[in-house]
């Protein structure tokens, strides 16, 4: 079998690409700290999410000095919060978002963030952020969820910590 | 060498995405071009293969004569 | 059937610039690139000098076009998911 | 010189029949994509943003499933019967598989189409993803069914036509081309096993109200266990192309075989135990399995990146042979002029492009930047939109011929074909990469929202908005050069050569490399381990989460109960 060696030369280089691109992403995960959507979000009945003790009254929740919890639940064609109130929370903090559906899958996307997620019913998406920067943010659902998916969209304010209402479930 | 018609579409063809990515070119260095700048660029790219097989057709004519 | 068409296939694989042309249609003909052959060139002849060149362009490509990707755009960015 | 029809009739006539079905889903399917590009840019809006699912739908379906299929169902029947260099083996057999692939696309763009008409009752805008809880019509699923059994019939006809050729060359090398056409195989039927599991099981059940719940995370991951390696099931006939057919277009000879063997070997290993890397964001998945599914999904780069390399060397070849020199004016010394050779060579560097963009993709944690953006869709008309469908126009060019016994009606016409949908796809996937790292979101009828603007680095969303849809009226319009192409070819008068078919020896062969590259079983047993290895855990962890057929009920896609669901939220 001939092989030349201006291919084995590119062979070579090839291999290197590729240990180089999964060594940026390990690099990613562990030095940048950047974490994946897993499966430590738990699952919950989508049939029952109003009896469900946070997704039964979604919206913000602090949990710590600086740490907030918010529950999203997307249905066909709002968030909830997100579409009809906006999601605020306080700069400078820690935010984990826990994401459900009550009906099909959507996508739950901060626009030009790389906060971005799905939305399964039955399975709860959970992620963690910082925000470190005083803005509003679009949501957009990036899963095509039935005919009014355009439509679907929301809000996350990120306000100075002295506007910020710390209402229990509210946001 | 001669640069065909055909030749001379293909080039075209090329220098569209040449002059597309030149804003992310230098968008990696952190210079934002105007769009008017791409559409310039492109102008002259086109003149460029217009002379090229100008050229290269009247230089065929010479060499018409060999064939 | 299949011994009959071998010979006529083994020589149709040969490129084969000094076949007689048969009844043809005015014009090009699709694939009839191998009628411009002006020399042979066998594996050991041939050096992809060229080929090389391009690919090793790409590869630059590729890896600055993933560094900035990576490091710009993705790290760059707002809200990024830490936990 | 006989061409192919003039030795083998009757499968002239199955690869006819499969083409027309591929072509007429091309022109279909190209005017929904020229709908869809004027619609959500905002530049005409024919009909309520609501059909546009529709029109998605089917774009989807015709052009990235039916298109694609069924040229690869003609372009294998041809190949496998050329280089074997006999007639398949029980033509009855193949009629059978066309009829049942015909009749299965016949219901699914039925179950699709009717969406238009609400009266109907029947609606399938589920999108080429189909995934559950949103629920299509039966018809759609049974369709789809039927379809695929369509396509493994044609892959037991194949394996028989090779079994009777074994039978009598004991000990030959398999033919490349058939070589080529049984890997793919092999790939396929390991990879539908999700998408029928899925189907059969699952969702047409459901469907019809026998079971009453699914679980959306299990179907999904079946789909995509089915999904990824789908792509290269529309990619392999563009390598069988590039391989064998386009080094002859260019004047040379394929640098290597054993090499284009080694590259479909590593494709039946791998292109299966990475769909996981489509579900980077999803939960219910533990970081871990994503992270096995990248590793693959990386390595499943290097057959790519080894083509690239081959297929350059072989048109260099023909260059050089045609009197090319230097480091690179040798690329002026290229049949530029023919559009079969013109339309792989630009469609081969679309997928240098596409290659990149998919790189992106494929990171696990790079994925949050351009996950469901038009990032994606911009991604997949550089691969499938073109490395794929402009190599199966241009190669038509040449194969045609061979099939009708007539020539191609216009040269220049072709040419400009090919040329036009290289520009037309520059300008419409630019700007797709760019809006989907601005974050819009692929998938909607109208990417403009009320509670925000998007923002970009280098220009404006209306400029990017601009590209997309002149970039899609050109590809409309060489869909329509290409159709008006093969059209008048077909009524041209039947000539002797209407086409130059010989297909040279490669430079190196298959005799000096390892017998053990044409071991299948070997391949194949190898590829079902990965497989296993791959996604025993994450099936078993997603079932017992929420159980094998879960506790999600069907949201059917109908208009009326859009209707409803509307006034939900206005109330």
């Amino acid at each position: 079998m001939e092989i030349h060696a201006y291919e084995k030369l590119w062979l070579g280089a090839a291999l290197l690409l590729i240990v180089g691109f999964i060594g940026t992403v390990a690099f990613g995960a562990v030095g940048a700290g950047v974490d994946m959507i897993d499966d430590d979000g738990g699952t919950v009945d989508p049939g029952a999410l109003d009896q469900h003790p946070k997704f039964g009254d979604p919206g913000v929740y602090q949990s710590g000095p600086n740490e907030y919890d918010v529950y999203v639940v997307a249905q066909q064609f709002q968030f909830q919060p997100g579409t009809a109130e906006a999601i605020e929370v306080p700069v400078d903090s820690t935010v984990t978002f826990h994401v459900t559906s009550a009906d099909v899958i959507h996508g739950f996307e901060v626009v030009g963030t790389n906060a971005n997620t799905m939305a399964i019913p039955g399975q709860v998406s959970t992620f963690t952020v910082e925000t470190d920067e005083v803005r509003d943010h679009g949501i957009v659902c990036n899963e095509y969820c039935g005919s009014a998916h355009h439509a679907m969209e929301g809000t996350v304010k990120v306000v100075p910590d002295d506007e910020f209402n710390a209402t229990d479930g509210g946001a | 060498m001669r640069l065909t018609p055909a030749g001379a579409l293909v080039l075209v063809a090329f220098s569209v995405p040449v002059a597309i990515e030149l804003r992310t070119l230098f968008g990696i260095f952190g210079v934002a071009l105007p769009l008017a700048s791409v559409v310039v660029f492109e102008a002259v790219l086109l003149a460029a293969i217009a002379v090229a097989y100008v050229a290269s057709s009247d230089s065929d004519a010479d060499a018409a004569a060999k064939h | 059937m299949s011994t009959d068409t071998e010979g006529e296939s083994l020589a149709r694989r040969e490129p084969d610039t000094a076949r007689p042309e048969p009844e043809r249609p005015y014009g090009y003909v699709v694939g009839s690139a191998p009628d411009g052959v002006e020399r042979e060139l066998s594996h050991d002849e041939f050096d992809p000098v060229g080929t090389l060149t391009l690919i090793f362009a790409y590869f630059v490509i590729l890896v600055v076009m993933w560094v900035f990707m990576y490091f710009v755009e993705f790290l760059g960015r707002g809200l990024t998911v830490v936990g | 010189m006989a061409t192919f029809v003039d030795r083998y009739p009757e499968e002239a006539s199955v690869v006819k029949a499969c083409l027309t079905v591929a072509f007429v889903s091309l022109g279909i399917g190209a005017f929904f994509g020229l709908v869809q590009a004027l619609h959500r840019t905002g530049v005409v809006r024919l009909f309520s943003s609501v059909d546009y699912y529709t029109v998605l739908t089917a774009h989807g379906v015709l052009l990235a499933l039916v298109f694609t299929i069924f040229f690869l169902l003609g372009l294998f029947t041809w190949a496998i019967t050329r280089s074997l260099e006999r007639p398949l083996p029980n033509i009855r057999l193949t009629w059978a598989w066309v009829g049942l692939a015909q009749a299965g696309t016949v219901a699914t763009a039925a179950a699709i189409l009717a969406g238009f008409v609400p009266d109907i009752g029947v609606s399938a805008d589920v999108l080429f993803t189909f995934y559950a809880p949103m629920k299509a019509h039966p018809l759609f699923y049974a369709g789809l069914a039927m379809f695929i059994v369509g396509t493994w019939l044609a892959g037991a006809d194949w394996f028989l036509a090779y079994r009777e050729w074994r039978k009598d060359n004991p000990d030959e090398r398999i033919p490349l081309q058939t070589f080529m056409v049984l890997t793919t195989m092999l790939m396929w039927y390991l990879a539908t096993i999700g998408v029928a599991v899925e189907v059969v099981v699952f969702l047409l059940p459901w469907s019809f109200g026998i079971v009453e719940t699914v679980n959306p995370l299990l179907t999904r991951t079946l789909f995509w266990f089915f999904g990824h390696p789908v792509v290269y099931f529309w990619l392999m006939p563009a390598y069988l192309m590039w391989y064998t057919i386009l080094p002859k277009l260019a004047g040379g000879r394929l640098f290597s075989d054993p090499l284009a063997r080694v590259v479909f070997v590593l494709f039946l290993l791998l292109s299966t135990p990475v769909g996981i890397h489509h579900q980077y964001l999803d939960p219910g998945i533990a970081e871990g399995f994503k992270f096995i599914a990248m590793t693959n999904t990386m390595f499943l780069l290097l057959p790519s990146l080894l083509t690239a390399f081959t297929v350059v060397a072989s048109m260099e070849h023909g260059a050089r042979q045609r009197g090319g020199e230097g480091r690179l004016r040798w690329l002026g010394a290229l049949p530029w002029r023919d559009p079969a050779f013109t339309g792989m060579a630009l469609a081969g560097l679309m997928f240098a492009a596409g290659g990149f963009s998919g790189m992106i993709n494929a990171g696990m944690n790079i994925n949050y930047l351009i996950h469901n953006t038009l990032w994606v869709p911009g991604h997949f008309h550089l691969t499938v939109g073109t490395a794929v469908a402009l190599t199966m126009m241009a190669g038509s060019y040449w194969l045609v011929p061979q099939l009708t016994g007539r020539k191609l009606y216009s040269r220049p016409i072709g040419l400009a074909q090919v040329v036009l949908w290289f520009v037309g796809m520059v300008f419409m996937s630019n700007a797709m990469h760019r809006a989907g790292l601005a974050g819009v979101p692929r998938r909607t009828a109208e990417p403009q929202y009320n509670s925000f603007d998007f923002t970009t680095t280098m220009g404006s969303i209306e400029e990017l908005q601009l590209q997309i849809a002149v970039g899609g009226t050109l590809l409309f319009v060489s869909v329509v050069l290409f159709s008006f192409n093969m059209l008048a070819s077909a009524i041209e008068d039947p000539v002797e050569t209407p086409v130059d078919d010989r297909l040279p020896a490669p430079l190196s062969g298959a005799d000096g490399s390892p017998r053990v590259l044409d071991n299948l079983r070997l391949w194949t047993a190898i590829a079902v381990v990965l497989v296993v290895l791959a996604y025993t855990l994450p099936l078993a962890s997603i079932v017992q989460d929420a159980g094998l057929f879960g506790n999600v009920p069907g949201v059917p896609m109908l208009i009326g109960n859009f209707v409803e669901s509307l006034a939900g939220v206005i109330a």
